[in-house]
Parts: structure tokens; C-alpha cells; sequence
């Protein structure tokens, strides 16, 4: 009884994205480090978000953590009403920020940018593309800085237009990645970033039309469920940041806005963390591409190479 | 001397507390043609259906040349040599005549349907009792005549031994009643069985040898044709004496309630279904209009209603023209009508009999008020309409779908007779409907004239026609073929004329 | 046969919707032992989440929109049309409620009502459409209502994605809506919307009941022949009809934005799914506006419950949304509901 | 401009994407074809495509999830086939109970048996071969569209094939099209109706069950919550366009394919995925008011089918 408690609230029914999931993982993680009990409220949009958050609070939640942008709006009037509550927002910074909020949000996009010199330095046809679940701004964190990537590495490299999965599921339509994958497939696309959440299992089987042609999945090592059609992945470590920012909110030295890229660990590739051979992920097979990327991290890191944000938000 | 064909010995069907039939015994000699008579709801469609096999008895047996038959479905009767004509035919109208005649029972080759032979199998069978059909054709397309012998040959390409015919003449022209007669008659010749079901006397003395007559689910009586008359039947069957005959003064026409001039609809699809029809109808008269159901009786009145919108032409209500108005705004200028199908278009049969009986008096006061209803009036007028029509209905909050067609129809002729309006078109008002009920509604009919309103009287029933109509309009393929003052008409020229057969019926 | 077969077997007459409810639950519960879970305790935290008083804010604040997309279906139900297009419309009534106070001047309150009323029109105006399309071309409304949900949804996920996207966020959505224009709240995550939608089922009930054009779609809906033979005009009718119903479902849309999520959010007015709750809560009562909102209500407590069960059991909330399926199917199976006369 | 923008791997994807909704549309025509309007489509493809992954997961082999798939589809179905006959429940009630049921069963039970919510995958589910037969490949237009396609696709047209000789050319047929046009007609007539009826439904069922597994094996093996994503719905409308004939309504698909195939191409144009997305029932409205343009001046018979 006597143990504090951790709240993860998703803003959407868990494993939709292995984002949540892990971010799920975190928690359980590092309430087990702390001693503290762990719980998990899903939710299904901002109104039951909202119930989720007051829930939790009224429990007595000594941290709730809120995942993604859907809860930039609830979570400082929540905040506001339970200010013994600290909550922690991962991926998103709510624009008022009360003493008892934090918030943790990643660098996609120098990730992405890693996997899209991997794609320029591995195509065969000299075209690489990219698909999202939603044509919205903070997908073009992953397909944009993708493109980016490749043509770093390879100017010539042909880089085509980004398609969506969009329809009445998008980030849970693996048929229809799969048929978006067959576009850019057909026309002769071999690296193609799949940044589309459930939908990702039908972008890479989409890979098969095309001999040689492989994805890059998203936010955890994706490269067992389609073997040999996965190059590599870019990692999204919510657990490690969540891990992180709880840690530090239950010691007092967690900052409010932490931002999180290569540099802090929160975004990586599969390929250039250590276990690659084991990974089961192609890019395994390449490594000097893996020595010529992780150089590329090195000036990332190191500031030397400045990669942009193409989420241009104002302000 | 004569054999015995069909059985039935105390046969009893309930629904619920009613007894619809209630130890009937019936006996039917091979090859006459016996009718089963009696009012509405007196339990001759339950007992046909149940030597039909399409519904069992609760108790009693059904023995068919001397053996006991233990129906499971209709399947089983027809297998046993039964055929059944229905009231409502049931035919299905996208398919050809050979698919409706040979459907469960299809020759086959490979699997296949053997078209060939199949129409080929109907064409012969048609040929034998001079059926003219052609089995190619599509169901939908033909006359009412031409369909009732599609269902003629079903039931004898299943060589049925005993055919029930449910009131089959209900409408048919009398040429057709006459050719429907002949094909009886080769039947019977043939040692074929006939059950007649009707509700016209003149039919059942010309053509039947036995009657038997129903009364609430009993067996009142069984006579034999020939030794008996119209009015003893009518008297079995009722209990009382009914007057058939009409009592009507002449006429006193007034000013022109509705005028149609060029009326054409359907023009879409090659040959107008109502052909550039002009009518009258005036004030204080009844026009009926005879003709054979098809030939476009039933397009004229949706457009004179504003149930469809004519091609073109032009309706006046009263002087106003309704052409292409609603049938809002033809009830608004002043018409009442009663329907040819009291159950699918008179009535809401979930609804209660007030609901029922406000219809189209809900806008206004007293029902309403600005829009607001008033349910202490509706209730009024129900009861209202009710006791003054004699409805036989055990509260007006009842839905109408426990009524008998007769009721029913009784309650559509009480709402449409109250509206008081100067137009009242009667659609087949006494289709299926028994003869007292018939004599109440012949009785209003002529009343309502003789109060000056302009009734416009639609119906197959020739005799209904001659009875009531002041002038009549005889329809043909879409067009109004002539005028025949009620005076002059006789069955033969009318029966011409709805034929088309103008020539020799002048 | 088999009919009278089934009647001598017939159960003692229990009324109708609460046998289905406890069929319902009941095979819900042998669905959560079977998957290992402890019914009791399932039911126990639907019950507390739904119906302990600290939790009636909830409740109610989940019920507005349930109720209120419900009456969108119940009305067209009554005169035995559906409208199967409620998605669209609330997100054009959303939309429509979210950009005026955005783009229009004019003191915050005011705006309020204008976008409350634009949205319905507009919402009711979209619904139209498809009762036009079947007066006019005799499109079956059931399913062009539901076919034109789909560009509706489509377009303001582009308005709010790009040109009219709240551009310091990365997601597609407006930006927020001005304090003053915004519905006052009534306590908690209660808002005036609770107000509006009790006024309008009490008034879909009374025009129900009490008017003549509740008489002419109730006889409508028991035979449509009868009602256009008796003087109703069905095409005018049809169209009065969506555009009320597509009206509602714009409230609703203008209550959410403009009562608790203050902008228009792509997707969030569709993922709770309160469209088809509310067919369904309609769908049992037969169209039968009181009915139909007692069921919504129902609806509403069951899925609330259904959340905290889901915190505090390891047992899915979808499990509610079984439980409604079952009792639908129970009642639409055995007691004939949404039967129409044929 | 075919060449560049209708691709062979286009028009291959699309036949693939079209399967299912034309092994919901055949169902759907049939049951339409009995009188019985299945609007329960989505729902059976949800079904189906679940159980055809537990059915591939726990025997390890793809014809497996293929047979759970249709006897759970069929399973399922009994609740249209004898609510809408033997029990005489509307059909439009049951069918929108069917497919609330079936999204919130196959995500409770996935969640329960597999302990995932959103998204099922695992190595251990076999999916189905895709059929390489050499001749075929090198053929224009045939090898595009027939080469590297699951046995369901090629099952979907033959079936198609079937039915339609079934429907239109043996007795069976001819009495299920009198079933369906005049009930009562076909009972007077010595056919048991309602077993048609139920009969006809269950093998619908059987088809959907299969357009299930087309969805979560063919294309990918993969479950995914509410994976059927309208899908059933443009079935739904495919049978009407179709007015219950099984060729109308695979032509009302192909349409549907296309409309979709070229959607996804107009997004590599710069077009904003929301509004391609919004194409395909786009073009499927302008197909509908195209086919009852005609119609239109039989004002009272409108209202009467209404009725
Ligand atoms: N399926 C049924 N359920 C309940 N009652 C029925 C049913 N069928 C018939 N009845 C009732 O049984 C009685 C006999 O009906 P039946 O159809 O046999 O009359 P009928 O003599 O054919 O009348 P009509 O001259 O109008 O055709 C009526 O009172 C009727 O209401
Ligand atoms: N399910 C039922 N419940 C109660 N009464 C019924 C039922 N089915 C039929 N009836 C009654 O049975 C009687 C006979 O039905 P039938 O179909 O023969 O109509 P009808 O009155 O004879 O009209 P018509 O001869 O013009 O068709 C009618 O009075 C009808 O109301
Ligand atoms: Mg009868
Ligand atoms: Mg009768």
C-alpha cells in the first residue's frame, strides 16, 4: 500500500504502435527499480484520456505518464488541479508548463536521417522512398529527414514522393501498407522507411514484389517479423526515456523540457547499437555501411552535422 | 355412382382462442367442381391451405382417393396430386412462364437446366387444355388472365389430380371468365377434380355441381347446385336475407369536380401505359371505370391522385390544377380516395384503428391544433367512425392488422367517406370483401352521390359497375375505349369493349 | 412445426430488454472465466465506474454525445429510414463549430451560439444530401449516408491537416478555441452540453408524441405506401428528417469541440465510436425517441464502466462492446426488434 | 501513360487488395439473392480473418488458418442465417449487432489468447503461398494480374465463375432466385424456404470466412484490430451496384480496385493522401447515381421498395 505509484496512460489502445508498448515496458521497468507499483490506463481519445489522467491522479499516482501529443491539452488542466501530482509527457511538450509538469520528446528525425544514408549507401535501383500512416507533420520527422539522409550520402540518389496509408485505420492496415508498398515498389524503390505503426507488417511484406528491396521499421527492433526484408530500424527508446525522466523526477533532478536524440540514447538505429548480428536485420550483412554510419553519428553528436527538424513548427 | 376424391373429416384449426375451423367435414366427388363458400373470415382460405398440406390441422384427417395423407408441407400434397391456384397469385414475375411452370421440378441435363425441353414440355402441356400462353414470355409482362393459366399449368405440369382454385375470377374479365370456365370444363372431363372458392353466386350456379358453405368455421350447410339458388346460398352463408340489388334514384349531375385532359404516363418506355386519357367527373354522379386490371386502371388513378406524376396532361380539381402536385395537395383541393389494396396502401396494420382512422385529418382541427395533436379527439373520432360504420373491432387503440379484409376495408371506406370531400375516387372497394359487407359499401357509395359528391368508381366487377355507375368508361390497353350510359350497358358489350374488341361490340 | 414447438417451450414472460441485458450478461461472464478472468470483479468495476456517485460526471459527460448521436439515429429510425452517415456529419458539425469561433469576429458568446448553429446547419445540410439523392435518384439512403461519410471525414482531415492546421503542433488539428468562446462548464468535466442535449430529447420526444409531424413519421415508419397514399409528402419528409437528424449529430460535434476538446481534432470525434453505440442504443428501442435515449443512457454507464474496469482488471473494455452486441442481437433474434411491417 | 502510371505491379496489388471484398460481395449476392440483405460483411471478414491467423498460428500451416477461417465465419453466420429466417429478425439490426460483435470479440479474444491488443504478428503464422506458375508470368495483362497471387484469388474468380453458371443456369439456382423474389411464391411451390435460406447464408459465409483469411494471410500475416476497415461495407455496396449479380457486382470490385489502385498513385502526385484517400467512394457514389439515373421517374416504386 505504502508504494508509490507510476501511471502510464496511452492515448490509444496499447500495441496499435510498438511505441506504446515499450513505453509500456519503461514503466514496468523502472517502477520495479524504484519499488513503486506500475499501472496502465489505455484510453481511446481525448475525453477518456482526460478520465484516464484524472483517474489516476485521484488515486494518488506519485508520477502519471502521458504519452504523445493527444495530451497536450489535458494534461495541464489536470495538472492544475492535482498539482501533488508530477505528471511526465513523453514525446510531446504541452505549451503551458505548471511546476508539476515534464515533458520528454525525441529527435526522430536525426534517427531517420541515419537510416536514410544507410538506404542511399545500400540501393541497388538508386530510388528510395518512404511511407507514413497519416500525412501529418510529425510523421514527416521520419519520411522527410529519411530522404534527407540518402541524398547526404548519395546526391544522385532519386528519392520519391512519400505515400500514406491513410483510409479508416491507418496506423492498423497492414493491407493496405502492404499495397502502398507495392507502388513505390513498382517503381523500382528498393529502401523504403515504413513509418506506419501496425501497418508496417504490410509494408515490408510488400518488399517480396521487389528481389533486393528491403524497409526500415520503426520504434523497436521490427527485422524478426519479416525476415530478410528489413534493413533496419529506427529506435525510438520511450522505455529508456521514460526510465530516465521517472528516475529523475522521483530524485529531483529531472529538467521540464528534455529533448532526447542520438546524442542522449533516446533515438538509435538496430544497426549501430551493439547485437546487430544477432538483430536478424540485413543491414548485419553490410558493415562498412554500419562504420560509415556511425561516423555520421559521431558528427551528428558531436554538432558537427546539423540535421533539420522538417517538423517546422512556429515557435 | 361417382367415387369419392378428397376427404376431409373433422378438421379443426386454431389460432389462438379463434377457431378458424372447427370440425369441418368435406367430401369431394372425382371430377365435379365443388365451391366453398362463405363471408369473409369464415375459414375457407385455412381449409384450403390445410388440404393444401401448406399448413396441418390440429386435429382431424385428410384422405385423398381412400388413402389417409400425413402432409408435411405443401411439397407433399402437390407429390400426392394436389394443385392449388391462389387468390394473390403466386407467381415470380422476372422469370419467364416455362421457369415459373417447371420451378422445383426442372428437367436437366448435365446438371444443367434442359431449357429446351423444359419449354418445350410447357408448350405441349399448354396445348392439351387449350391454355394459350407462350412459354417464353416474361411472367411480369402478361395479363392477369394469361397469368392465372400459368398457374393453371403449374398445377398440371405437377399433374394435379385435384385443383383449388381461390376465388380465381375476382379479376377476370367475363371473355376470360368464360375461357377460365372451358378450361374447368376439359379438366373435369379429364376425371379431373375441381375446388371452387368464390364469393360470386352467379359464378358458382353456372359452373359448380356441390356447394358447401362455411359460417364462422362451421359447415352450415352443403347443397347441390342445381337444386338450390343464389339466395338460399346467400342466406346459409349470412344467416339473413341480403338485398343484392342496388336501390339508386337517377342522377342529378352537377358542375365538373375533376377534369383530366391528355393524361399520358409512362411514356418513357415506348408505349404509353395511360394513353392520352380525357375524363370527367361531375358532381353528383358516379363514372365507374371497367376494365381488366392491367390495362393501365391503375397508373390513370396514381396520376389523378398525385401518387405519380403524369408524362404529360393536365388534372383540375374543382378548377384547380393539380398535375404535378403531391397527394397532399390533391387531398388539400378536395379528394377522398379508397385504395385498391386496403392492406398495403389503405392501412398501417401495426397501427391502431385511431391512428388509422386520423390519417389525413391530422393537420387539422379538431385533431390538431397548430401543429399540436389532440389525442382526446383522436380517440373521439375513431370511436366516432367506428360505431357509425360498424366495425367490428374490439377497441380503436387495437392494431388493425387483427381485422378481417372486410373490417378492414371497412375502416378505409369510413376514413375516406368522412373526409367530405367533394371527389371520392373508390378504387376496388369491395374486393374480397363478403356480401354484406359489399351491400353497406354499395349502400354508402350511392349515398355519398346523392349528397352531390363526384365519385370516380374503378372495378374489375362488372356487376358492381352496372350497379352503381351513372356513366362508364371502358379502359383498354391505356386508353378510355368508350362511354356506355349505365342504361344501355350489358355484360356482353362491356365484356367486348374491355377486351378491345370494339367492332363487334357496337 | 417447429413454431409451435418453440411456444410450448416458451419461458416464463419475462419484460423483454431486461432478460436480454441479463443474457448478455451472463455470456459475457462465461466469455471472462473462459479467458481467465473473474467475471465478478469484471461486473463489480463496471457497476462502481459507472454508477458510484464520484463517477456520475463521467457517466454523463461520456452520455451527451451517446444519447445525443443515438436520437440521430432514432429519428429517421422512427419513420423506418437509417442514417448510417452520423460520422460524417458530426465531424462536419465538429469542423463547422470549431472554425467560426476561430475565423469569425464578434464578442465570444455570441460566436458561441453562431457555431453552435452553423454546425447543425451545416451537419444538417450534409445529411440532406443523401435523403436528396434518394428522393431524387432513389439511391438506397442506407448506404450512400454511409458512403458520403467518407469524404466528409476525408476533406476536414486536409482542411485541419494543411491549410487550416495549428501549425506550432505536429498534428493535424485547428488551433485552440478562444476562452470566450468556449461552453461554459457546468462542474467538473461537466459542460452546458449536458443542458442542450436534455432539450433536445425532450424535444425529439415530444414531437414523437405530441405532433402532427411525429404522427406522420411514426405512420411512416409503420408503412410508408400509407403515409405518402394518406397525404404525407415522403420526398419532403425524408429530407425534413436527415436534416434534423444530420442537425443533432452537428450538436453533438460543436458540443465535444466546443465543450471539452476546444479545437477540432482529426479523428477524436470517431474513436469513440458514439455513431454506432448510438445506432445500436436506437436499434433497440425500435426509433421510439424515450426508449432510445434510456438505452443510449445505458449505453453510455456500460461503457464508462467499461474503462475502469479496464484499469482495474486486466480485462479488456472491448468486453462492453460484446456485452451491447450481444443484448442487440438477443432482443433483435428473439423479440423481434427493428422488425418492420412487411 | 498506362505504362508509366498503371503498373503491372499496380494492377497485381490491386487484384490482391480486390480479393476479399469480392468474396464478400459473392456472399453478399447470394444472400441477396434469397431475400436475406447481409449487411454483415465487415463483420465476417473480421472473423474470418481472425481466425484464420489462430487457425494458422496454432497448426502451424496456412490451409489450417484457411479451414478455422471458414468454420468460424460460418459459425458466426448461423446468427444471420437463423435470426433473419427462423427466428424473423430484422436484418439490418442483426447484421450492425454482427459487426459490433465481431470487432469487439476478435480484439477481446486477441487480446486474450495472445496477449497483444492492436496488432498481432509472429513468426509462427504461415501465410499463404503465393502461386508462381512460370507460364503465366510472361503473359501482358494475364502474368500481371494472375502471377504471384494467393489459391483465394484464383479461388475468387472461379467462384465467381460458379456461381453465376449455379445461379443462372441449374435448378438450384433458379429456385434460390424464386426464393428470393417471392418467398411465399417458392413455398407454395414445395421449396423449404427457410432451409434455402439458411443453407445459402452459411455458404456466404463460408466465402467471407475465406475473404477473412485472403485478408490476414494473403496479403500479409498479420491480425490487426478492425483490419476489415470498411472493407465489407464497399461489399455491401458492390452487391447493389452489382443488383445481386455475382458478374455486376465483381465489376462494381474491379471498379472499386482501380478506383483505389489509382488513388494511391495520385498521392506520389503531391495530392494530399486525405483527399485520394476520399477517391474510390468518390468514384463508387458517382457509379451509384449513374446507375439509377434511369430509375428515376418511377417515383411511387421507389417509395414502395422503400416500404
Ligand atoms: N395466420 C393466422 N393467424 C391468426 N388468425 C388467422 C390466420 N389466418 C387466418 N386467421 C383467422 O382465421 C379466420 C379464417 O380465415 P380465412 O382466411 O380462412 O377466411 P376466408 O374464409 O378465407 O375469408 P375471405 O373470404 O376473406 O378470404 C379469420 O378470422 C382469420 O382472422
Ligand atoms: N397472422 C395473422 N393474424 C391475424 N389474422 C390474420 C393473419 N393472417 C391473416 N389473417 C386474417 O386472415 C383473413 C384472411 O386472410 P386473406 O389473406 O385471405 O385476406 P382476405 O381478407 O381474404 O383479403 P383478400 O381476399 O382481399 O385477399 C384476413 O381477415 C386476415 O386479416
Ligand atoms: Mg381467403
Ligand atoms: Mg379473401
Amino acid at each position: 500500500q505504502d508504494k508509490p505509484l507510476i501511471v502510464y496512460v496511452s492515448p490509444n489502445p496499447i500495441g496499435v504502435n510498438d511505441f506504446l508498448k515499450l513505453g509500456k515496458a519503461g514503466t514496468e521497468k523502472v517502477a520495479a527499480e524504484l519499488g513503486a507499483t506500475a499501472k496502465t490506463y489505455e484510453s481511446t481519445d481525448p475525453t477518456t484520456g482526460r478520465q484516464n489522467l484524472e483517474a489516476a491522479a485521484k488515486e494518488g499516482a506519485k508520477v502519471v505518464i502521458a504519452i504523445s501529443f493527444q495530451f497536450d491539452d489535458i494534461v495541464p488542466e489536470v495538472a492544475a488541479a492535482y498539482p501533488d501530482v508530477k505528471f511526465l509527457v513523453v514525446d510531446s511538450c504541452p505549451k503551458t508548463l505548471h511546476p508539476n509538469i515534464f515533458c520528454s520528446v525525441f529527435r526522430e528525425y536525426e534517427a531517420s536521417f541515419l537510416a536514410g544514408a544507410e538506404a542511399g549507401l545500400t540501393t541497388e535501383t538508386g530510388k528510395v522512398g518512404a511511407i507514413g500512416a497519416l500525412d501529418i507533420p510529425f510523421i514527416h520527422r521520419y519520411t522527410d529527414a529519411f530522404g534527407e539522409g540518402a541524398k547526404h550520402v548519395k546526391a544522385d540518389v532519386e528519392v520519391a514522393p512519400s505515400v500514406w496509408v491513410g483510409g479508416n485505420n491507418p496506423f492498423s492496415d497492414p493491407a493496405r501498407g502492404q499495397q502502398r508498398a507495392s507502388v513505390l515498389v513498382s517503381d523500382n524503390v528498393d529502401r523504403v522507411m515504413a513509418a506506419g505503426a501496425g501497418s508496417n507488417g504490410g509494408i515490408f511484406k510488400g518488399m517480396e514484389d521487389l528481389p533486393g528491396a528491403a524497409a526500415f521499421g520503426v520504434d523497436t527492433n521490427q527485422c524478426p517479423q519479416a525476415p530478410g526484408l528489413v534493413m533496419d530500424n529506427v529506435e525510438k527508446r520511450t522505455d529508456i526515456v521514460i526510465e530516465k525522466g521517472v528516475a529523475g523526477i522521483f530524485k529531483g533532478d529531472q529538467p521540464q523540457v528534455a529533448a532526447l536524440g542520438l546524442a542522449e540514447g533516446g533515438m538509435t538505429l538496430t544497426g549501430i547499437e551493439p547485437g546487430v548480428e544477432s538483430s536478424g536485420c540485413l543491414i548485419a550483412k553490410y558493415p562498412d555501411v554500419i562504420t560509415k554510419v556511425k561516423a555520421l553519428r559521431d558528427d551528428i553528436v558531436s554538432g558537427k552535422l546539423k540535421v533539420a527538424d522538417p517538423m517546422q513548427l512556429t515557435k | 355412382m361417382a367415387t369419392v376424391e378428397l376427404e376431409a373429416i373433422g378438421i379443426v384449426k386454431r389460432y389462438g382462442p379463434l377457431v378458424a375451423n372447427d370440425h369441418i367435414d368435406l367430401s369431394v366427388l372425382r371430377g365435379e367442381v365443388h365451391a366453398v363458400m362463405g363471408e369473409n373470415g369464415a375459414g375457407k382460405s385455412t381449409l384450403m391451405s390445410i388440404l393444401y398440406g401448406m399448413q396441418p390441422p390440429d386435429e382431424g384427417s385428410i384422405i385423398l382417393r381412400g388413402a389417409e395423407m400425413h402432409y408435411r408441407s405443401a411439397l407433399d400434397a402437390i407429390g400426392a396430386g394436389m394443385g392449388m391456384v391462389h387468390q394473390a397469385f403466386k407467381l415470380f414475375n422476372s422469370l419467364s412462364v416455362w421457369e415459373n411452370v417447371v420451378y422445383g421440378m426442372e428437367p436437366t441435363r448435365a446438371g444443367l437446366i434442359d431449357r429446351k425441353k423444359a419449354a418445350a414440355d410447357v408448350a405441349a402441356l399448354a396445348a392439351r387444355y387449350r391454355l394459350l400462353v407462350d412459354p417464353n414470355a416474361i411472367v411480369g409482362k402478361l395479363s392477369v388472365g394469361v397469368r392465372q393459366r400459368v398457374e393453371i399449368l403449374k398445377a398440371l405440369y405437377r399433374d394435379a389430380r385435384v385443383l383449388i382454385l381461390d376465388e380465381p375470377t375476382a379479376v377476370l374479365t367475363p371473355q376470360e371468365r368464360d375461357g377460365l370456365f372451358d378450361v374447368i370444363r376439359n379438366l373435369t372431363a379429364d376425371d379431373r377434380t375441381i375446388l371452387f372458392v368464390t364469393h360470386k353466386l352467379h359464378e358458382v350456379m353456372a359452373i359448380t355441381d356441390r356447394v358447401t358453405v362455411l359460417r364462422d368455421g362451421r359447415v352450415v350447410e352443403r347443397m347441390v347446385t342445381k337444386e338450390t339458388s343464389a339466395r338460399e346460398i346467400i342466406r346459409a352463408m349470412t344467416g339473413r336475407a341480403v338485398n343484392l340489388k342496388v336501390e339508386k334514384g337517377p342522377s342529378q349531375p352537377g358542375a365538373v369536380v375533376l377534369a383530366a385532359r391528355g393524361l399520358t404516363v409512362g411514356a418513357d418506355g415506348g408505349k404509353p401505359v395511360v394513353d392520352h386519357v380525357d375524363l370527367d367527373v361531375r358532381a353528383g354522379e358516379i363514372v365507374g371505370i371497367a376494365g381488366v386490371a392491367g390495362n393501365g386502371q391503375t397508373e390513370l388513378i396514381e396520376a389523378l391522385t398525385g401518387l405519380r406524376i403524369p408524362d404529360s396532361g393536365t388534372v383540375t380539381l374543382r378548377g384547380k390544377p393539380v398535375t404535378a402536385l403531391d397527394v397532399e395537395r390533391h387531398r388539400d383541393a378536395g379528394l377522398a380516395y379508397i385504395p385498391e389494396d386496403r392492406a398495403t396502401t389503405g392501412t398501417a396494420l401495426p397501427a391502431s384503428a385511431a391512428d388509422n382512422l386520423a390519417m389525413g385529418f391530422q393537420r387539422h382541427a379538431p385533431l390538431s391544433r397548430s401543429g399540436l395533436l389532440d389525442g382526446k379527439a383522436i380517440t373521439a373520432h375513431a370511436r366516432d367512425l367506428i360505431a357509425r360504420f360498424g366495425v367490428k373491432i374490439g377497441s380503436e387503440k387495437l392494431p388493425v392488422k387483427t381485422l378481417s379484409g372486410g373490417n378492414l376495408q371497412k375502416i378505409v371506406v369510413a376514413r375516406e367517406l368522412s373526409h367530405t370531400a367533394p371527389l371520392l375516387i373508390a378504387e376496388q372497394p369491395t374486393r374480397g370483401v363478403d356480401v354484406g359487407a359489399i351491400e353497406f359499401i354499395h349502400g354508402q357509395l350511392v349515398a355519398e352521390r346523392d349528397k352531390g359528391r363526384a365519385v370516380l368508381l374503378v372495378s374489375a366487377e362488372l356487376t358492381e359497375i352496372m350497379a352503381l355507375a351513372d356513366r362508364i368508361l371502358v379502359m383498354f390497353d391505356g386508353r378510355i375505349l368508350a362511354e356506355v350510359p349505365a342504361a344501355e350497358a350489358t355484360e356482353e358489350t362491356l365484356g367486348l369493349l374491355m377486351a378491345g374488341r370494339v367492332a363487334e361490340a357496337a | 412445426m417447429s413454431g409451435s414447438a418453440r411456444s410450448s417451450f416458451r419461458l416464463p414472460r419475462i419484460p423483454a430488454v431486461p432478460l436480454a441485458v441479463l443474457v448478455g450478461v451472463v455470456l459475457g461472464a462465461l466469455l471472462v472465466l473462459v479467458s481467465g478472468g473473474d467475471p465478478v470483479a469484471a461486473y463489480r468495476e463496471i457497476l462502481i465506474g459507472a454508477l458510484a456517485p464520484a463517477n456520475w460526471p463521467n457517466t454523463l459527460n461520456w452520455a451527451v454525445p451517446l444519447v445525443g448521436m443515438t436520437l440521430v439515429a432514432a429519428i429517421p429510425l422512427r419513420g423506418g429510414m437509417v442514417n448510417l452517415g452520423g460520422d460524417g456529419q458530426l465531424v462536419v458539425g465538429g469542423l463547422v463549430a470549431a472554425l467560426v469561433p476561430l475565423y469569425l469576429p464578434g464578442p465570444g458568446p455570441l460566436l458561441t451560439i453562431v457555431a453552435i448553429i452553423a454546425a447543425m446547419i451545416a451537419a444538417g445540410l450534409y445529411a440532406s444530401i443523401a435523403a436528396w439523392g434518394e428522393t431524387r435518384f432513389g439511391i438506397p439512403m442506407l448506404i450512400s449516408s454511409l458512403l458520403l461519410s467518407y469524404p466528409a471525414i476525408g476533406v476536414a482531415s486536409y482542411i485541419v491537416g494543411f491549410p487550416l492546421r495549428d501549425t506550432t503542433t505536429g498534428l493535424a488539428q485547428t488551433v485552440m478555441i478562444p476562452d470566450a468562446a468556449r461552453l461554459p462548464t457546468i462542474s467538473g468535466p461537466l459542460n452546458v452540453g449536458l443542458i442542450l442535449m436534455m432539450i433536445v430529447a425532450i424535444a425529439v420526444v415530444f414531437y414523437d408524441r405530441r405532433t402532427v409531424g411525429g404522427y406522420e413519421l411514426r405512420m411512416r415508419g409503420l408503412n410508408a405506401k400509407f403515409a405518402g397514399y394518406g397525404g404525407v409528402s415522403l420526398g419532403p419528409q425524408t429530407v425534413r428528417i436527415m436534416f434534423a437528424s444530420g442537425a443533432i449529430a452537428g450538436l453533438v460535434g460543436a458540443i465535444i469541440v466546443l465543450g471539452s476538446q476546444y479545437r477540432f481534432q482529426d479523428g477524436a470525434l470517431l474513436s469513440p465510436g458514439y455513431t454506432w453505440s448510438g445506432l445500436m442504443a436506437a436499434l433497440l428501442a425500435g426509433g421510439e425517441p424515450l426508449g432510445a435515449t434510456g438505452a443510449g443512457l445505458f449505453f453510455a454507464a456500460l461503457q464508462t464502466g467499461g474503462f475502469a474496469m479496464q484499469r482495474e482488471t486486466a480485462i479488456p473494455r472491448v468486453l462492453t462492446m460484446v456485452l451491447q452486441a450481444i443484448i442487440i442481437l438477443f432482443l433483435a433474434i428473439r423479440h423481434g426488434v427493428g422488425r418492420r411491417a412487411s | 501513360m498506362m505504362g508509366g502510371f498503371i503498373t503491372p505491379f499496380l494492377i497485381n496489388s490491386a487484384v490482391q487488395a480486390i480479393t476479399p471484398i469480392l468474396l464478400a460481395a459473392l456472399a453478399g449476392t447470394l444472400c441477396g439473392r434469397v431475400g436475406v440483405f447481409n449487411m454483415a460483411m465487415e463483420g465476417q471478414l473480421l472473423v474470418g480473418a481472425f481466425a484464420a491467423v489462430v487457425g494458422s498460428f496454432y497448426t502451424g500451416s496456412a490451409l489450417g488458418g484457411v479451414i478455422v477461417a471458414i468454420v468460424a465465419t460460418v459459425g458466426f453466420s448461423l446468427i444471420l442465417a437463423y435470426g433473419a429466417t427462423v427466428f424473423r429478425g430484422d436484418s439490418v439490426v442483426i447484421c450492425i449487432g454482427m459487426n459490433l460483435l465481431a470487432s469487439g470479440l476478435t480484439a477481446y479474444l486477441l487480446r486474450q489468447m495472445f496477449g497483444v491488443s492492436g496488432t498481432f504478428s509472429d513468426p509462427g503464422i504461415v501465410g499463404l503461398e503465393k502461386i508462381r506458375i512460370a507460364a503465366i508470368n510472361t503473359i501482358p495483362w494475364i502474368g500481371w494480374i494472375f502471377s504471384r497471387q494467393t489459391a483465394i484469388t484464383w479461388l475468387a474468380w472461379i467462384l465467381t465463375a460458379i456461381v453465376t453458371i449455379v445461379m443462372f443456369r441449374t435448378p438450384l439456382g433458379l429456385r434460390l432466385r424464386g426464393v428470393g423474389e417471392d418467398a411465399s411464391a417458392a413455398e407454395t411451390m414445395g421449396i423449404d424456404v427457410t432451409r434455402y435460406r439458411v443453407v445459402t447464408v452459411l455458404v456466404a459465409g463460408a466465402l467471407t470466412g475465406l475473404g477473412g483469411a485472403q485478408l490476414s494471410l494473403g496479403t500479409v500475416s498479420i491480425f490487426s484490430e478492425d483490419m476489415s476497415a470498411g472493407r465489407g461495407w464497399i461489399a455491401v455496396v458492390a452487391v447493389m451496384l452489382g443488383r445481386n449479380h455475382p458478374l455486376w457486382a465483381a465489376l462494381a470490385c474491379v471498379l472499386f480496385g482501380l478506383a483505389d489502385a489509382f488513388s494511391v498513385r495520385l498521392q506520389g502526385q503531391g495530392l494530399p493522401n486525405q483527399l485520394t484517400d476520399v477517391v474510390p467512394y468518390v468514384v463508387t457514389l458517382i457509379a451509384l447515381v449513374i446507375s439509377h439515373r434511369r430509375r428515376r421517374s418511377r417515383v411511387s416504386e421507389t417509395i414502395t421498395a422503400h416500404a
